[in-house]
């Protein structure tokens, strides 16, 4: 009778890649204004694809739970990929997440979106340069 | 499991569930008028009974008390059953005494909400200004539900008394813990609740100051909970002065103990607090994880706030005391009793250790 | 003992006790917030089960269902939460109608009361007359606390539906007895007691059709009576059809009995009763005495009028029934029980017809 | 925990003296406007004491207790001295009835003074014959 999915409580309790990665070649970084929440997501790319993620989070346990999912979501997947999850796949993964605590889920996708923003833009310089 | 979630509610000790059974399945009997039959008076005894425990506590009479469902109905009867006027409460009070001032205001009530300084203390010279001759009442809390800071009751009694303004207090978390005598203090009103001291729940009382009188707020015939009043009397019976020693005595190892760890501020009073209510926060970490790691554990405590109900909104009493947003965020409030043990506080400490080092380890914010 | 004294407030069931105990040493603990540890979620569960076994009973959604601390809050809350208008109520309701309906008149609203015949049943031809267009509740009570009478709110809930009138019926006695059905009885609140079935005193529910909003009667968090709400929900489940037979039964032998005994009046409806409440009349003599002597045998019921703490007043309800002073003198009201046996039928007819020829070889009034 | 004294259940219990005597010399009667109770009082007369007692009543506890009590008092007694039994004798007697059933106590008192009266009233009359 938790108000939490047991998949999401299994996350919270063994977060998955959880830490800043060594020699991370991104990172996008959230905070929620509701709650004051804070996340940051760490990429490391090889061929467009992530290879390697981590995580460091402030907040509550949905915010783990789910920043602990994508993470899991993302790995391995295309940079292209990896660019159209969204909160709703995270909140399905973990079986649904709690009305007022959606906007917890949405924090995760969004820092991946902005790490891999972050990541083509310094790739452009690179290549133009 | 550890139950630290006594500012809550707390436990019914078994030997009131014992009295509120006699009530329930062999005198179960309620009179209804002076010549009901004589199985059904016992009801009438317990309540007599109950009366006189109450009142040798607070220094009342047995016949100016009156039982209500518990705080909340208590501190409602008291706010609306004033006649229209100014009221004066704090910042820091329950959502039962706020809230109803909220919605007292629109009727046209005016309502004075007094500051409080950082550890939670009510100024008392803005009691003082704020006093006007159209003052009905000044509703002061006793103790705080979430920082347990002791307001000088016996002071702002007098000056209550000086004004001639009706006085309450809702003591809903010092009864038992902090002398109450609604004499030297110059109480008129008092509200207290049974499930806060090892009670049942759905019982309180009311103190009314003879002869004053307040509008009903529930009217007609109500059949009393007399299995409630009896474990209500058995509860007060059984709280002992040396519990308040002991849980003092956790408390101060509890401020030692979590005072070591670093980016931690103990909220309220360093002189004047309840002896078993604890409110701390962890910087850089959230309390809803805190509170559910520990819980895994089998440890038992609510967030910072958890008496208001809040969901996601920071703590009115803590924004009162003039901490942020953020302060608020990481923080739980220990609740202890009388059953909790030496060894148990240890347990907790060790895990609460791990557990904030967990979460600040995952956090992005670092000290 | 006998126990005939069920319309005042019954004895708390075994099976009752034990899940009321589990969540007063065991699950103690309550949600505050929707973020609470674990251990205090079972709280919730037991909150929606109960909603859901009374909603179930009743035909509704068990999001339509709050709690309150018994009938009377219940029925304070309605009055007191539609907006100011005019209100019809009958001449027998409970007292927690009656004075509250009293004291909203001087406030300003007007307020209706409306007959019934000498059976107790209301007037709906009066009740179709008396709506106004600024009628904003009709408050009927199911069956009544004294003689039992049921009333045909299917067609009184018709008539406030025609009108669009908000319709409450107090169901304190009826509930279990009787069937009821928010739906094809278009009834938009619905209040119902616990200590009444064989549940713990203190604890009630309110049904409040969607999307009907009441003003709040207490406001702020209060602590929801767990236990009691376990309680209520337990006892509901316990109370069998068969049950309801037995007395019937039983009520059918006591009128056939009791009628026999000269001077004898029984009070209410031949046909629409409740199967459990009987009040009787034994002219030339008093009901106290008959109570208290009745008591010396270990016979448990009360006077005509008990549930109204009348003291020496006569009935409002035989008044309005259109009885005078003398017919309420010598009443007592049996109240029975799934517990009473046919033969303790049987020993109370016995001692009931020995005590009425004593106080009658006594009364110097002869028939 | 009655509101009654042990005192009022006993003759509640085991009324003295109840019941209509035979050849009685004069009897009064009360009824009690607040309840509607009535009550009768029976003595039977010689030299000016009262020989017998006996009494009827429909009423209360108190009032049967009572009725009771002032029949033990008067018996024996002169007529003189059965004038002065007040209600505060017989309620004295009972060791206290509750204030709101004080008005029972006067019902005994006045209807054995009435039942006295008569008795003086009809015997002035025998001996002016
Ligand atoms: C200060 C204060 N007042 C009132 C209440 C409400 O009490 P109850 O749940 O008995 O209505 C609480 C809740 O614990 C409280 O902390
Ligand atoms: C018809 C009716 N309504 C209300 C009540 C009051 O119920 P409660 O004691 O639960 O407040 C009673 C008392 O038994 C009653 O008979
Ligand atoms: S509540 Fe802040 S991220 Fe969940
Ligand atoms: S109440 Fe009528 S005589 Fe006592």
């Amino acid at each position: 009778m938790s108000i939490y999915t047991e998949k999401v409580l299994e996350h919270f309790k063994n977060p998955r890649n959880q830490g800043k990665i060594k020699d991370y070649d991104s990172f996008g970084e959230k905070g929620n204004p509701v709650c004051g929440d804070v996340m940051h997501i760490y990429i490391k790319v090889e061929n467009d694809k992530i290879v390697d993620i981590g995580w460091e989070t402030m907040g509550c346990a949905a915010a783990i739970a789910t920043t602990s999912m994508l993470s899991e979501l993302a790995k391995g997947k295309s940079l292209d990929e990896a660019m159209k999850l969204t909160k709703q796949d995270v909140s399905d993964e973990l079986e649904g997440l709690p009305p007022v605590k959606m906007h917890c889920s949405n924090l995760a996708a969004e820092a991946l979106h902005e790490a891999i923003k972050k990541y083509r833009e310094k790739n452009k310089k690179k290549k133009t340069k | 499991m550890i139950y630290l979630d006594n500012t809550t509610t707390t436990k019914v000790d078994d030997k009131v569930l014992q009295e509120i059974e006699i009530y329930q399945k062999e005198k179960y009997g309620v009179a209804i008028s002076d010549y009901s039959p004589e199985f059904s008076m016992s009801s009438k005894k317990v309540m007599d009974a109950t009366q006189k425990i109450i009142s040798e506590k607070i220094n009342s009479n047995p016949d100016e008390m009156i039982f209500t469902s518990g705080q909340t109905e208590g501190n409602n009867y008291v706010l609306k059953g004033v006649p229209k006027g100014h009221i004066i409460t704090t910042k820091i009070e329950h959502s039962s005494i706020l809230k109803t001032c909220k919605s007292l205001e629109k009727q046209g009530y005016d309502v004075t909400y007094l500051d409080v300084n950082e550890e939670g203390n009510v100024d008392l010279n803005q009691l003082k200004e704020s006093l006007r001759k159209d003052t009905v009442l000044v509703s002061i809390q006793h103790a705080n539900q979430e920082v347990g800071t002791v307001q000088n009751i016996k002071e702002a009694g007098k000056v209550c008394k000086d004004h001639q303004a009706l006085f309450h207090v809702d003591a809903s978390h010092s009864f038992l813990r902090v002398p109450i005598d609604v004499e030297k203090m110059n109480i008129d009103l008092l509200t207290i609740t049974s499930h806060l001291i090892h009670g049942p729940k759905g019982i309180g009382a009311l103190y009314i100051r003879k002869p004053i009188r307040l509008k009903p707020l529930i009217q007609g015939t109500r059949i009393h909970n007399i299995p409630g009043i009896a474990g209500f009397g058995k509860a007060i019976e059984l709280w002992k002065d040396k519990d308040n020693k002991k849980m003092r005595k956790q408390r101060e190892k509890l401020i030692k103990e979590i005072g070591k760890i670093p980016n931690t501020v103990i909220f309220g009073s360093t002189e004047g607090s309840l002896p078993d209510v604890l409110s701390v926060n962890f910087k850089f970490i959230e309390g809803e994880s805190i509170v559910l790691y520990l819980g895994m554990e089998d440890i038992v405590l609510s967030t910072g706030s958890a008496c208001a109900g809040r969901g996601l909104k920071p703590s009115h009493v803590l924004e009162a005391m003039g901490y942020g947003e953020e302060d608020s965020h990481g923080s739980i409030r220990i609740g202890l009793s009388r059953y909790i043990e030496n060894e148990d506080i240890d347990i907790f400490l060790k895990e609460l250790k791990e557990v904030v080092n967990r979460l600040r380890d995952m956090s992005p914010i670092k000290g």
